[in-house]
């Protein structure tokens, strides 16, 4: 079957930022992301997810190579420091890439 | 002791001991809700009763409170605490603001008491919430920071805690006592109960936050004991001022007494990114709440009363 | 107005100005967990009081209903609405069936109005659900879909609105009033309460469905008004040729208004994937249901009171 | 029969159909813990009105039941069931310990009878949770487990249900009958209807057990009815010795009936995690509890009656 | 330490049809999934995941290359036109060959 | 933009030895993880999450392959014949490498 290259651009962070953080990876080219609730630990300390402040979302996007790299690029200019957050990217394949 | 300061004792003694209990953070934003809505509501149905006008110049001096408190703070957190300017700010903004949660438990405490209070006082809470936000982005970012001010304004607006107290106000004033009479078993008769789970998971959360404290050392700990008290005092001089009853200034003093840990930290998180959201929990959470709820309610009670004495106007 | 509508309006706004207010997907699960019990209980105890067999009749004929309800808008959503066969199958399968959360609504509504009705409602509830389902699908497959129907009316009944009706009629029919009393403080006195924060969820959700409705215009924001009113008139028909009272009138009216926005949707999902779900819940969530909130039924109770009082009948 | 009973056979049935009904786990989590607050604050209030030591002989004996229980069924578990080890431990320690869902219903069960028993109850679920966990670690690992026996033992007494339990025992017992009263609407009065509630879900987590069983056949079955009934009459003889009254002495004999499925699984899966789960849930979710809610209790009531009137004790 | 080449295929979709989607699932050779609740935005449009309509289930299927291979076959074939549906994949090592 | 290449490692298995497990992934190098609430099934049946007892965690790890090899084989030593369990291992690229 005929499966096309693309990368999934995964970020982990706090929930707080959520829609600001939507809305600019949309603005830098994402033309859809999947959300699902996380915890864990990281350089920023242990957050638990039982309340508002802890709260973390796993993030991704599966994007073309140059889209990703525009978002990377945005997160770390604009979040990274400042924020409990991780970013990795992979190779994946897609079945249709006009969605993408 | 009131029974929901217990729960709260085992939550915090539960989360010392790293016991495996949790709650799930469903539960704790259905609790919120429903403790949100009853307030608002109870304070609706008392607006109700009185002409909204009369409250004005009342409303405007707890306002003003809300803009000053953080001003006071401030310099003190950045000259003792030596801490960042973005933090100072960060913290002074969560100390000027309320913590819903901690006016429940005071409501609770003067209802246990069969002590009267303005039963309108919700309206302060909301009233409460925002001003210290502004002014803490002010402290932060300078005065050039218009859009952000606007911006921050308006999320906190739109805000989970205060589209419900202010829906509750208006759904209260609107269906009055006895429209809301059948909803009574589910908002009003469970409420200490509600408010009970609620602090148990909140000392749950507190005890997590005595890792960071211990890192940040001695000046959250004495700045988390001795703020609220002296806010306390600006509330409860504020209270008298404007004319309220004993209890009605035990809640003020409450109020100012209180520090946000729900709305504040998320605009903060959004507004002034760069300060330690650690640093400010610690010491609203960590330090703050329990100590408002375990002595500083009562302590405040005493002023109260030592000091409507004093004035004749008790 | 309904305190309990009140909670709809403040969704529906907290929807529209983009506020953070959220209520987790579990909450929403829970609520309508009660309330189906709640429902199904209530008419089970009053399916103890009657003879079942003496009811026979009327059932039939309400299942007879729910097969012509659908059979009536398909061709106008077929020829007006120039939808694709799908699509007008699936939306004529919603607005065949009920919507439980406005059955909800409109027993708050007689109640605080202290009419009475036949209590066995909920009975109907649960016979009207199936029906439209079952046209829907020969509508959009034809009548070769001899498996496709089985399997999907297998699927409907043990879905979880129906398991819990039924399961609760049963409970009811079985334990009795005296027997579920000691389960009232759980299920029948916060019923209000439960229905608020229910209908605060599904203002919230309405106002999703804005953006959509925008997209697809004039036509559906006519159909979802029309269709319940002359759905309305017909189960109005029925209830006063079945012998029921003006408030059992205006509850069959009420269940022949109402669009499915949970079990049909669902259904259609498996039954009939090539229709646009957007499409039948913008108009049953987003037009239909908030209609026959605020205004249907109490215009459906007018519609009784002149139906009965030219009859006769009241 | 009981409602709350209804409501666990109607899970059990939409399980076994494979309906779509699914509550939230947060839902189950909720419930667990209103219910085992409620039940311990049941508890604490009693203790309040009598003198501990007092109890320290009866507590003794029921400590010791919790060591041999495991003792008897350990042996039959390794000759007659064929089963490892690991497996044969771990059955026994789930076995000796308690089923507070168990105890929630043999106190549904009395209540609606208006059998009276001793108050302080809750306290024997407590000192019965741990013993047989420990008796358990032993029988798979020999007596050279000692820091692993420490471990376990800790983590059973911070698990979620000896904290909730032990946490609402002082609750009530610093608060009093009179300090709760404000409680009450959220854990007493809706008591039963959150029973049957958690029952329903308890009844969904059966059906699935049921494919488990019918691969471990026949044994698992005979034991899971079997062991609750004989190890009724040594809790039946126990209380008799002790000098309950007969609501008492069925309370203990459903306690030494019923086995554990949530702090002893836990428990096991850590200190013995050779041992397969699955068979141990499937005899005490799949066999014995429905097995004791639905004939034990009102057996082990039957055996009390007899056995007192014919000592001539009632 | 050995590690064997697998497939991981991920699925994001609507929730309404897990249970026939697990069955077809299994039927075209998955020996074991594990899904996650989710919510998410793309073509056709945000799926908030608040109510029973808008639910999201992403599911994980750790298998060979063939079965990826039929697994994405019969997706596109039988849901992709019809549903919210992505679907990607990516190589992955596992300890245990004989698991899946 | 400069990434690093890592390894994310993925977990999937029981809640019930959440806190032990943590406890040994860190002793094993892990320096952050990232936990989702899942369900699934596999070689020991179907986990509905629906109770305490059957519900899965999804843990995920980005480390280097060094770290990864230790937990992996950490995990098959003391986990893997007596959990519900799986594992697998994929490339990432990661952004500031300091932090895994
Ligand atoms: N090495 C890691 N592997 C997996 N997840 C991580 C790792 N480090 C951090 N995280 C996740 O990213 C969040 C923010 O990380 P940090 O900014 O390092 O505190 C943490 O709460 C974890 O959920
Ligand atoms: N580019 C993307 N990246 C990540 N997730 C996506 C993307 N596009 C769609 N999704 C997810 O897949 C679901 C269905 O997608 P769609 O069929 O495009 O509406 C969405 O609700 C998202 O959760
Ligand atoms: N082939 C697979 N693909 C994805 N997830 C799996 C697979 N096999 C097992 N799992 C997950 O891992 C858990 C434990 O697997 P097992 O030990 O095989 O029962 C299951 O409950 C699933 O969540
Ligand atoms: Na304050
Ligand atoms: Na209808
Ligand atoms: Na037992």
């Amino acid at each position: 079957m005929e499966q096309h290259p693309r990368r999934l651009l995964t970020v982990v962070t706090e929930s707080t930022i959520e829609s600001h953080l939507l809305r600019d990876m949309e603005r830098w080219g994402a033309h859809g992301y999947t959300i699902t609730e996380a915890r864990g630990k990281g350089a920023r300390g242990v957050r638990e997810g039982n309340w508002e402040a802890n709260r973390n979302l796993r993030i991704e996007v599966v994007c073309d190579d140059v889209t990703a790299d525009r978002i990377a690029a945005g997160l770390r200019e604009h979040y990274y420091d400042n924020y409990a957050m991780i970013l990795y990217t992979c190779d994946v394949d897609v079945l249709r890439r006009e969605k993408f | 002791m009131d029974p929901v300061v217990l729960f709260f004792l085992l939550g915090v003694i539960a989360g010392i001991l790293r016991s495996e209990l949790r709650l799930p953070v469903q539960v704790y934003e259905l609790l919120s809700i429903l403790l949100l809505l009853a307030i608002g509501m109870k304070g609706g149905i008392e607006l109700a009763r009185q002409p909204f006008l009369e409250l004005a110049p009342q409303m405007l001096a707890v306002v003003a409170m809300g803009f000053v408190l953080p001003l006071l703070s401030f310099p003190v957190l950045l000259s003792i605490g030596r801490l960042p300017r973005a933090d100072a700010a960060s913290i002074a903004a969560h100390y000027g603001s309320v913590s819903v949660g901690t006016f429940a438990v005071v409501v609770a405490y003067l209802g246990s008491r069969e002590i009267d209070f303005e039963a309108y006082m919700p309206l302060f809470v909301v009233l409460l919430e925002i001003p210290a936000i502004l002014v803490g982005i002010v402290l932060a970012k300078g005065l050039a920071s218009g859009a952000k001010l606007r911006d921050s304004a308006h999320e906190v607006l739109l805000g989970k805690s205060i589209v419900l107290l202010v829906g509750g106000l208006l759904i209260g004033w609107i269906a009055g006592e006895e429209g809301l009479a059948k909803l009574a078993p589910l908002f009003f008769d469970p409420f200490q109960g509600l408010l009970a789970l609620f602090l148990l998971e909140m000392g749950l959360v507190t005890a997590s936050q005595i890792s960071t404290l211990r890192r940040y050392g001695f000046f959250l700990l004495a700045f988390g004991v001795l703020t609220p008290v002296l806010s306390a005092l600006v509330g409860l001089g504020l209270g008298w001022a404007l004319g309220l009853s004993v209890g009605g200034a035990v809640v003020l003093a409450t109020l100012a007494a209180s520090a946000s840990y729900i709305a504040v930290p998320a605009a903060m998180r959004i507004s002034v990114p760069e300060a330690n959201p650690a640093l400010s929990l610690a010491a609203s959470l960590g330090v703050t709440f329990p100590f408002n709820v375990l002595f500083g309610i009562p302590l405040y009670h005493w002023f109260a009363g030592q000091f409507y004495a004093l004035t004749g106007a008790a």
